[in-house]
């Protein structure tokens, strides 16, 4: 097909669907309405089990099973990379060189590495309590390490991350998941069922398997995202072709 | 919706987006998506979700435009070699 | 029994992180047993539930059953039609997995069961998706069985023709997954809720269908139409089926697609088709419009192939349009019917893909021309072939005969025609394959280079080129197609499935003089064409006709999404009268 | 609307408005400059808008945003570094004076909070929002590199 | 002035379809699929917001005492960041494979897969 023919079939398509959105926009409840049942149920649902923050309630003891299919595809895909990402008979590894970093850069990653990692781990903490859980979590501590990357170089990065292990740990919490879910159905009443006490509203103990179901989260998280970052700077860096230098 | 501050954020979310799908470079589309990932969040923010603010900010200002720009990194380095090899 | 529903999704999904966490240091063979021992567990559960889904059954994930009427939780339901498809998801994963046993070429380094990993989480996000009973959930369940096929398709990637597959495959299917999540956000937004039977319930409360209504139902059809590879979403499937590695062939051919229709069929049927969705004219109307131009479509380009793996894909597609034609009939006999239908196509599809991977892997190559006379010795795997290519015909008694018989019976009318020529095209194509490549039939065909993909040089997916065809790759399509065979000659199977999709609001299926006849048609013309095609190539090879529609299959992403839009435009313009009239 | 969010509102509308034409147009070393920008910007923004709808747990996303901000920037400096360095960008005026009006923000949101514990994370932000913008545009003025590159 | 939120949402969503459609470069692409994805969280959250509310977080807020947004959508929404996110590396790591073995980007210069 042409660039002309593409843009012509794109030209009707593009605006059949923007008349369509747009008449669905009008039809829409006025922005900022009144009307949400569902959210008003789930308010109550997760101040009944003692869960400050609702949206982790929903995430990991209401609507479980979403995030069960969320963290899968997490897992999926990071397996996926690594499979895609693979090193091909036709390649080899070259190391890196090393590289010298400006001192006020490397100074302010070597800084700032600790403090992004305990922030990462606060966030995960007090998932259930403020803003944030696994997920956001999980990203900030795995971003973290790559500070070694930014500020030293990829060798200082490789020694403080064996792939291998990240890969049985992302594994392993991602199980963790799995096996919680299926201790609700022994121990509880059905599959993913918050079967330990509910604690006090509003302390880090609070909230029966959210907690846990949180820490497995920000556990596969973020070795999940290690993985994945490391499969694509080995590219970047490491893996060439034979033949080139 | 008479609150401004919602308005500006969801101008600046079209006007990046806009952005990010004109600039046809990779490399400086990636600066473009860590912006609109960064004015996501505000915007996240303003409508009183700062769960998904954070994982916008988690994702967007760091992780995406690094994987994006370790991808550029690595689909440009063979013609480099070409080029410097004529 | 319903508490076991999610356990359907865990028990792969368990697997999975199982051959990842001990991946690294399993032997092979231990990595793809236990791969293959997850899988056939998960298929005795699904039809251990399947056997108890009358009536059907549903589990609120959790524990949070609803109070008054109203739950916070998901919803799963465990109904005949949706644990029907997870149990052929899990058996033919099972067929997958045994099929590739020692199959592929060198594992990942050190990750020895990524490849039955893999195949593992596809196969949860498959029962997640058929058992999902919350629109939120499906779509979850919807990427994760999308992004794993993504993965697997681009599996061989020193193939440069897989990883260029598996890019369309993935723009398309994530934008359609978009587009579909932009639909469940309007209806949420004008119903509150999220399980499929309460929207429809929201929907029906707030009166007439308006323009949201046909937004939302535009976009989340387009979803799934693209997974479902109706025209003009089809554009990414030949490329990706004919690229992926033979076992995922067997899974995306036989029923991952089949869960994009299956899909249409479930949100149809809960969330618009009360008096607040769109009327049932309506769907038929855009169903039967699609349908008829993804199987004419379909079956034009399957005959005009000579890849044998993008010819099988093509005719996938042809039958693709006779499911949404079926379900688009909305009557519990047509529902039968696709249901019959869809359960034999998947194992003769399957099949197929079966043979022509023991091809390549033989030959390396799938090119019809090339192979010409080449694999005269493979008669094991040339009766299988044939025997394929005349149950996708309908011949009597297979299981697809038997379904499209029924299918006739319902839509009936024109229509009958349409059935009667897809499926003649489509196995007569297949039978032309089978008499040139295992009987060396006709003239050698020349080979002049043209416009469309040739099957020459393709990388065997094996270690090296076979000498001979290892039993499981023979075994495996010898009983799929056996099975396909039992489920329309053994009597009894047919009614159980009729039993389980429309309970007692239909008839069981059943043979008829006129079904008998009809697929005896279309198996002697698919003979005839394919003779006919075999023995003077010149009369009906010239596809000079066909050079437009083939252009438009140009591996380019651009064109694609380009139809897409063009395709969600055609589906809110075919459902249109009802929001004019209303 | 109270003052906090008109100030908030005045940062996005004009400062962040601005780092967004910035970044979409104009040549590479005016783009990595307003994509720093853009981070400090908003991240006063987010203080401010934590004070104006009186919610301190909102203070986390100005944190994470000091925090991954600069890291993205110093992603950009890394790995542009080579188009960078024939074409530096030399903008430090208006890098000190968003540095500047981060510090002011800080300080009022401070004096509002009190003292207390919330103070100290506060302080924290101030700390990771200035070192790392200054960091961050520095690395992009070419001072990446060591001496090994020259 | 109150459709101005889903507009916004409708805009990107046909601006990265715009953008998909034309691109010349597949890394290119893959950020335009990005921008359609933000959309979709643009969407949700528009559609879950009330008037005056904030956020139904009670770590530092009495229950009760404002009224809240709907958290179903942030929870969708949360979702949904982690599918693009995890969507884009893998597009990406197929985008790099792509161009080793053809040595171009360019979906204008891909041959292998046709009629």
């Amino acid at each position: 097909m042409t660039r002309r023919v593409r843009l012509l079939v794109m030209a009707v398509g593009g605006t059949g669907l923007a008349a369509l959105l747009v008449a669905a926009c009008f039809d829409l409840p006025r922005f900022g309405g009144d009307q949400h049942p569902y959210g008003d149920r789930v308010v109550r649902a997760s101040l009944a089990r003692h869960t400050a923050n609702t949206i982790a309630s929903v995430n990991f003891d209401q609507r479980a099973f979403d995030t069960l299919g969320e963290m899968s595809i997490l897992f999926a895909s990071v397996l996926g990379t690594v499979v895609l990402l693979r090193q091909t008979r036709d390649e080899h590894r070259a190391a890196p060189e090393p590289e010298q970093v400006a001192l006020p850069v490397r100074r302010y990653a070597l800084l700032v590495l600790p403090v992004a990692v305990l922030t990462g781990l606060y966030v995960i903490a007090h998932g259930q309590l403020s803003p944030g859980g696994g997920f956001q979590g999980g990203v900030v501590v795995a971003t973290a390490l790559h500070l070694l990357y930014l500020g030293a170089d990829y060798r200082a990065l490789e020694r403080i991350r064996p792939v291998g292990s990240y890969e049985v740990a992302d594994a392993l919490a991602a199980s963790a998941y799995l096996v919680l879910g299926l201790a609700g159905l022994v121990a509880g009443t059905a599959f993913l069922a918050d079967f330990l006490p509910y604690g006090t509203f509003n302390t880090l103990s609070s909230g029966g398997t959210v907690p846990l179901l949180n820490a497995a989260i920000g556990m596969e998280v973020a070795c999940a995202v290690v993985v994945l970052l490391a499969n694509f700077l080995d590219q970047a860096v490491e893996i060439e072709k034979e033949g080139e230098t | 919706m008479d609150d401004p501050l919602i308005v500006v954020a969801l101008l600046l979310v079209a006007g990046s987006a806009t952005a990010a799908v004109a600039v046809r470079d990779p490399a400086r589309q990636a600066l473009v998506l860590a912006v609109l990932g960064t004015v996501l969040a505000v915007l996240f923010t303003v409508l009183q979700a700062p769960d998904v603010a954070l994982s916008q900010l988690a994702v967007g200002s760091a992780l995406t435009p690094l994987l994006i720009m370790l991808s550029v990194r690595k689909v440009r380095r063979p013609k480099r070699r070409e080029e410097t090899e004529r | 029994m319903h508490h076991l529903l999610p356990v359907l999704v865990a028990v792969p999904l368990l697997g999975a992180t199982l051959l990842v966490t001990a991946g690294r240091h399993l032997p092979r063979a231990a990595a793809e047993t236990v791969g293959c021992l997850f899988a056939a567990g998960t298929a005795a559960l699904a039809i251990a539930l399947l056997l108890n889904s009358s009536p059907p059954m549903t589990d609120w994930v959790g524990g949070w059953t609803p109070e008054g009427g109203e739950s916070v939780g998901i919803v799963l339901v465990g109904d005949g039609p949706g644990l029907g498809m997870a149990a052929l998801a899990s058996l033919l994963t099972v067929a997958a997995l045994a099929y590739s046993w020692h199959y592929f070429d060198e594992p990942p380094r050190r990750h020895a069961g990524s490849f039955p990993a893999l195949m593992l989480l596809f196969q949860g996000g498959m029962c997640g998706f058929a058992i999902a009973g919350d629109l939120f959930d499906a779509f979850v369940f919807f990427e994760l069985m999308s992004v794993v096929a993504y993965a697997l398709t681009g599996h061989r990637v020193e193939e440069p023709k897989a990883v260029q597959g598996a890019l369309s495959f993935g723009v398309l299917n994530s934008l359609g997954a978009y587009a579909m999540l932009m639909g469940i956000g309007l209806l949420y937004a004008r119903t509150g809720e999220l399980a499929m039977t309460k929207i429809g319930e929201g929907l029906d409360r707030h009166g007439s269908p308006d323009a949201l209504t046909l937004a939302a139902f535009a976009l989340v059809l387009t979803g799934l139409l693209v997974k479902a590879a109706a025209v003009p979403f089809h554009f990414w499937l030949p490329d990706a089926h004919a690229v992926a590695p033979t076992p995922v062939c067997m899974l995306l051919s036989g029923v991952m697609v089949e869960l994009g229709a299956y899909g249409v069929w479930r949100v149809y049927r809960t969330v618009f088709s009360g008096p607040g969705g769109i009327p049932a004219s309506d769907l038929e109307h855009a169903l039967v419009v699609l349908g008829a131009l993804t199987g004419l479509v379909g079956a034009v380009m399957c005959w005009y192939q000579r890849h044998i793996k993008r010819l099988l894909a093509y005719s996938t597609v042809a039958h693709m349009g006779l499911f949404l034609i079926g379900i688009g009939a909305l009557s519990p006999e047509a529902d039968d019917g696709v249901a019959l239908y869809i359960l034999s196509h998947a194992g003769v599809k399957a099949a197929l893909f079966a043979c022509t991977g023991a091809l390549l892997d033989r030959y390396g190559s799938v090119d019809e021309h090339a192979l010409h006379g080449r694999a005269r010795e493979l008669r094991g795997v040339a009766v299988l072939y044939v025997a394929g290519a005349l149950s996708l015909a309908g011949l009597p008694p297979f299981g697809i005969g038997l379904g499209k018989a029924v299918l006739e019976e319902a839509v009936g009318g024109p229509l009958t025609v349409l059935f009667v020529a897809v499926s003649a095209v489509t196995a007569g194509a297949v039978l032309r394959v089978a008499a040139r490549v295992f009987f060396g039939l006709g003239p050698r065909p020349d080979d002049e280079s043209s416009y469309e993909t040739t099957g020459k040089k393709e990388e065997p997916e094996t270690r090296s080129r076979l000498s001979r065809v290892p039993d499981t790759m023979t075994a495996v399509p010898a009983v799929l197609l056996v099975l396909s065979l039992a489920m329309g000659a053994v009597p009894g199977f047919a009614a159980a499935v009729g039993h389980a999709v429309s309970g007692r609001a239909a008839p069981a299926p059943h043979w008829t003089l006129i079904g008998v006849l009809l697929g005896l048609t279309s198996t002697l013309l698919a003979l005839g064409l394919a003779t006919l095609a075999a023995t003077r190539p010149k009369l009906l090879g010239d596809g000079a006709w066909t050079a437009p529609l083939r252009r438009l299959q140009s591996g380019h992403i651009g064109d694609y999404v380009a139809w897409m839009l063009a395709g969600t435009t055609l589906l809110a313009a075919l459902a249109l009268p009802t929001i004019l009239n209303g | 609307m109270n003052g906090w969010t008109v100030a908030a509102t005045a940062a996005l509308a004009v400062g962040v408005g601005a780092t967004v034409w910035g970044v979409a147009t104009g040549p590479l070393r005016r783009r990595v400059v307003a994509q720093n920008l853009s981070t400090s910007l908003a991240c006063p923004a987010l203080l401010l808008l934590s004070e104006g709808y009186d919610r301190p747990s909102y203070v986390d996303l100005a944190l994470l945003l000091a925090l991954l901000g600069p890291v993205g920037t110093l992603v950009f400096a890394r790995l542009l570094v080579e188009d960078l360095a024939a074409d530096p960008p030399r903008t430090w005026g208006l890098t000190y004076a968003v540095a500047a009006f981060g510090a002011a923000v800080v300080i009022a949101v401070c004096v509002a909070a009190g003292p207390s514990r919330a103070l100290v994370k506060l302080l924290v932000v101030g700390a990771l929002l200035i070192g790392g913008n200054l960091t961050a545009s520095r690395a992009l003025s070419g001072g990446f590199a060591g001496s090994r590159r020259g | 002035m109150s459709v101005l939120p889903y507009l916004v949402a409708a805009w990107v969503f046909l601006v990265g379809c715009y953008g998909l459609a034309t691109s010349r470069n597949l890394i290119h692409a893959v950020g335009c699929l990005a921008v359609c994805q933000s959309a979709t969280y643009v969407l949700l959250l528009a559609v879950g917001y009330r008037d005056g509310a904030t956020a139904p977080v009670f770590s530092d807020l009495k229950p009760g005492s404002r009224p809240v947004v709907d958290p179903v959508v942030q929870a969708l929404a949360l979702t949904d960041v982690v599918v693009g996110a995890t969507v884009t590396a893998v597009l990406l790591a197929l985008v790099l494979q792509i161009s080793k073995l053809h040595g171009t980007v360019d979906p204008d210069e891909l041959s292998e897969l046709r009629g």
